[in-house]
């Protein structure tokens, strides 16, 4: 760690550590729901309350884990100090306050008079989660503004910036239902499949960047045809979501040709990581930011491209729409783009931020495989729930409930995979917590800053 | 540059040449016959820009690639209208009465 | 750039196979998502027309096929304008390099004027973008194409003003991918069939 | 090498490529909106008691377990047609009545079965949600859901 403001990071990531849990934990009281329905009381745990804890909570985590992640590399990238650590934690107490009592609000039944899915907050919350990213904007925009101007910080900040500009369409909710969706996919789409894609992006070529030693410009050049294969597709490619909601038939045409071509930006990831690795001269000695890294850009593809494009043509979306396939290509897209992203920045950082480099890696790279292992089971039970599901009442005309006690088995299998990856999730965050020194030195590494 | 005046000047006039060509084919009635070369004549122009306009002459596997994304479009296309061709019959008739409008 | 071109020379080699290409290696990008795109429409046009071929051969026999000729060679001609333009940013003459690039500008703008015609024509015959499957894609494919001319149009303005070698071939690259995907599209919308 | 390969003309490109797909995705939303408005919507039948009825969807996060036009969880059913499926198109009256009774009976209790919470909702607001899934069933979906012959 080469600069004090660096450590602002720590503090985000242990916030959001501590949701990450909240979040598996209801992911699987949610499972626990679908295969023993009448285990739980409805009047506590209705599974509307659990899913909005499981969703939002997975957002705040995830976008504590970015703003950290901010906070870590710029420094380094600008070559200063942030420029307000005050703010910075002014910010995260905004923030990490009003995430947390939205989660335990909806314990409650506390939520938004015009909550929409992921939109579940309070005015006042989502005004604060507005006042926290203003600051966050404002202290990370003077650091780089003052600072070494290189392409991660500008991808970076433009993918942050976007972050917060299309999360005000969250405040306008009109009532004509088709036009409400519409804008809602301004913040959905646009957050996960646009400019949350520029902060990953710039992430994985900070990592890569330090892990690999490969040369800025190759990483900057790799970085910016990536992003720039990202926002062609990303930006039409909402279509996707407008083929049954009342909006024009011409959407099955756009959806269709542009979120095809999604895939690409996460196979351009995908090969720029092994592609930087392989050509990497530096035996980085935190294998486990390596592994997480990699995993990420090829869970990433997997969950988010393959997984994605298997139903984004309108011609299979027609039947799989609503259905448990969404959930699949949801869950593994998550975890692959987002969550294995944060926690390869943590793995990288927390040796440096608490001082302890080198040191025993073997549990946090157990936690990859055994999380992933979990993640990738449920989403392919979830893929033959919604396969099986779609044929059954979508092709065979079978009512939804009906079906739905066909597929009883996979739920099962859902639930098995969820235990495996809320094990690996605690698994992870303890090693993080625990990170034993290393006894034996491993040959060529070298317990230096990177760089 | 590789290419000097007198072959893009050359490169321009075959390419007006080609879509003369298009003209005539698309005046004529529609058969396999001009439907294949509608296709070799456009295949061709594109082949042309690509090589000269673009300058790919000096990168002769963009070209080769470029090429090829685009042969293999106008090909695809020709080839799902020979295998799912227009009902002649019919055709003929609605022809005048929707040409009338 | 600032302090941050600590790196001196974007040598060409770093951008791999890119490097070979004429312009900046980033438009190229841009070119081959665009073939891409348009690619992908066409061939949906060929299966959606295989799902009724009697419909889609009356709706294009509605289209106004000498307007789809001449901006053909509306295009062309350009296109040739503008190489000739690229010709003369390499001799370093910036003044000719500006009067052709003019040139290739205002016979796009042309391309524009006889397409909005066009437009017009088919909207008074009671055709727009609902109204049947081949007009949904007949209106996307050369509306997305046309827009395409209008960001050429922008982008040749951009680089008149620069008139530097790179900047007019970078430039010229786009303009000529637009002429291109137009070579594409009109045989397949105004004559296959 | 020459100014223009440098990265400030990659970042050019890249902003100026996505500034032209953004202002297209723009411009069609515009048009749709517009269609919504005009066709794909019942906009014209959006009375008071439609709007207070998505309002009483929202408050209680009912999307949380049932989709509507295929978004939401999928806890539970699609509602987009529900109101067609109970029969609504033949007698609107009967289906808004056994929404209305639907949701009073809940939950179940029933067994291995999936349980739906009391809202405890105002006879207003059961009303004002019957409406709402009525006027939600006439957006015109591009013929979604597939609706095959029922055994």
């Amino acid at each position: 760690m080469q600069y004090q403001t660096q450590n602002i990071a720590k503090t985000y990531w242990l916030g959001a550590l501590l949701i990450f849990a909240v979040q598996v934990s209801f992911g699987l009281v949610g499972g626990l729901i679908y295969i023993a329905p009448n285990l739980l009381p409805v009047e506590y745990f209705p599974f509307n309350m659990v899913r909005m804890i499981h969703t939002n909570a997975l957002i705040v985590w995830l976008l504590l884990g970015f703003f950290g992640a901010a906070y870590y590399l710029i420094p380094e990238e600008s070559e200063r100090e942030i420029w307000s650590p005050k703010l910075a934690y002014v910010q995260f107490a905004i923030f990490f306050l009003g995430g947390l009592s939205a989660v335990v609000g909806y314990l409650f039944h506390i939520y938004a008079d015009n909550a929409r899915s992921y939109l579940e907050q309070p005015v006042w919350i989502k005004l604060g989660i507005i006042v926290a990213a203003l600051i966050f904007l404002l202290n990370i925009s003077m650091t780089v503004l003052q600072g070494r101007k290189t392409a991660i910080t500008n991808v970076l900040l433009l993918g942050l910036w976007g972050i917060a500009i299309f999360f005000l369409f969250s405040l306008y909710n009109p009532a004509n239902t088709s036009e409400d969706k519409m804008f809602w996919w301004y913040v959905v789409h646009l957050w996960v499949e646009g400019t949350w894609e520029l902060v990953m992006a710039s992430v994985l070529a900070f990592l890569m960047l330090k892990i690999t030693g490969v040369d800025r410009e190759v990483i900057e050049k790799w970085l910016y045809i990536i992003i720039a294969t990202a926002l062609f597709s990303g930006i039409l490619g909402t279509g996707h979501h407008y083929y049954w909601i009342g909006a024009p038939g011409y959407w099955q045409w756009i959806g269709s040709i542009f979120s095809s071509l999604e895939v690409v930006p996460f196979f351009g990831m995908m090969i720029f990581c092994f592609a930087m690795v392989w050509k990497g001269r530096r035996d980085h000695p935190n294998k486990a930011a390596m592994i997480w890294s990699l995993g990420c850009s090829v869970l990433a593809f997997f969950g988010a491209g393959v997984w994605g494009f298997l139903h984004t043509l309108h011609g299979i979306n027609f039947y799989t729409h609503g259905t448990q396939v969404t959930a699949a290509h949801g869950h593994l897209a998550f975890y692959g783009a987002y969550v294995c992203l944060n926690l390869a920045i943590m793995t990288y950082a927390f040796p440096y931020l608490f001082n302890r480099a080198p040191y025993n890696q073997v549990l946090n790279i157990a936690s990859f495989w055994i999380t992933s292992a979990g993640v990738v089971f449920m989403t392919v039970s979830l893929t033959f729930a919604g396969a099986l599901g779609t044929h059954l009442e979508r092709v065979q005309g079978m009512s939804y409930m009906d079906a739905q006690d066909q597929i009883g088995l996979f739920y099962l299998l859902r639930f098995g995979g969820g235990v495996v990856t809320v094990l690996g999730a605690l698994l992870f965050i303890s090693s993080l917590l625990l990170m034993p020194r290393t006894k034996t030195v491993v040959t060529g590494a070298i317990p230096a800053a990177a760089e | 540059m590789s290419v000097t005046t007198s072959r893009l000047t050359r490169a321009f006039i075959l390419l007006i040449t080609l879509s003369l060509v298009l003209a005539v084919a698309a005046d004529a009635h529609a058969s396999a016959f001009w439907l294949v070369v509608v296709v070799l004549a456009a295949a061709l122009k594109t082949r042309i820009v690509l090589a000269r306009y673009l300058g790919l002459d000096a990168a002769p596997a963009a070209l080769t690639g470029f090429f090829a994304v685009t042969f293999l479009v106008l090909a695809l296309v020709a080839g799902s209208i020979l295998v799912f061709p227009t009902p002649q019959q019919p055709l003929r008739a609605e022809n005048h009465s929707s040409s009338q409008h | 750039m600032n302090a941050a071109t600590t790196q001196t020379a974007d040598a060409p080699a770093e951008w791999g196979p890119l490097s070979a290409l004429p312009g900046h290696p980033l438009m190229w990008v841009l070119i081959a998502s665009e073939l891409a795109v348009f690619g992908l429409a066409l061939l949906g046009y060929a299966g959606a027309r295989a799902q009724n071929p009697l419909a889609f051969a009356l709706e294009q026999d509605s289209l106004n096929r000498l307007a789809g000729v001449a901006n053909t060679a509306l295009l062309l001609t350009s296109g040739y304008f503008a190489a000739r333009a690229n010709q003369a940013a390499h001799a370093g003459d910036a003044t000719r390099t500006r009067l052709w690039l003019a040139a290739a500008s205002a016979l796009g703008l042309g391309f524009l004027v006889v397409k909005g015609f066009e437009y017009a024509g088919e909207f008074a015959a009671g055709h727009d973008i609902d109204s049947s499957p081949f007009f949904t894609l007949y209106f996307l494919v050369t509306g997305f194409h046309a827009l395409h001319v209008v960001l050429g149009l922008i982008i040749l303005g951009i680089v008149g003003r620069l008139a530097t070698k790179t900047a007019v071939e970078t430039g010229t690259a786009f303009w000529h991918m637009v002429d291109l995907i137009w070579l594409v599209v009109f045989p397949v919308f105004y004559l296959m069939r | 090498m020459s100014e223009v390969l440098t990265k400030s003309t990659a970042r050019n490109i890249f902003y100026g490529g996505s500034l032209f797909f953004f202002v297209i995705f723009v411009g069609l939303t515009a048009h749709s909106r517009h269609y919504i408005l005009t066709k794909g919507t019942d906009n014209a039948g959006l009375t008071e008691s439609v709007e207070r009825g998505k309002r009483v969807w929202e408050r209680n996060a009912c999307f949380d377990c049932h989709t509507l036009h295929g978004e939401g969880a999928r806890f539970a059913p699609e509602v987009g047609d529900v109101f067609r499926r109970w029969g609504g198109e033949k007698d609107p009256a009967g289906a808004h009545q056994m929404i209305k009774d639907w949701m009073k009976a809940q939950p179940s209790g029933a067994q291995g079965r999936r349980q739906m919470p009391q809202f405890n909702l105002t006879e207003a607001q059961l009303d004002d949600l019957a409406d709402y899934l009525a006027w939600v069933s006439r957006t015109n979906t591009q013929g979604w859901p597939p609706r095959p012959k029922a055994n």
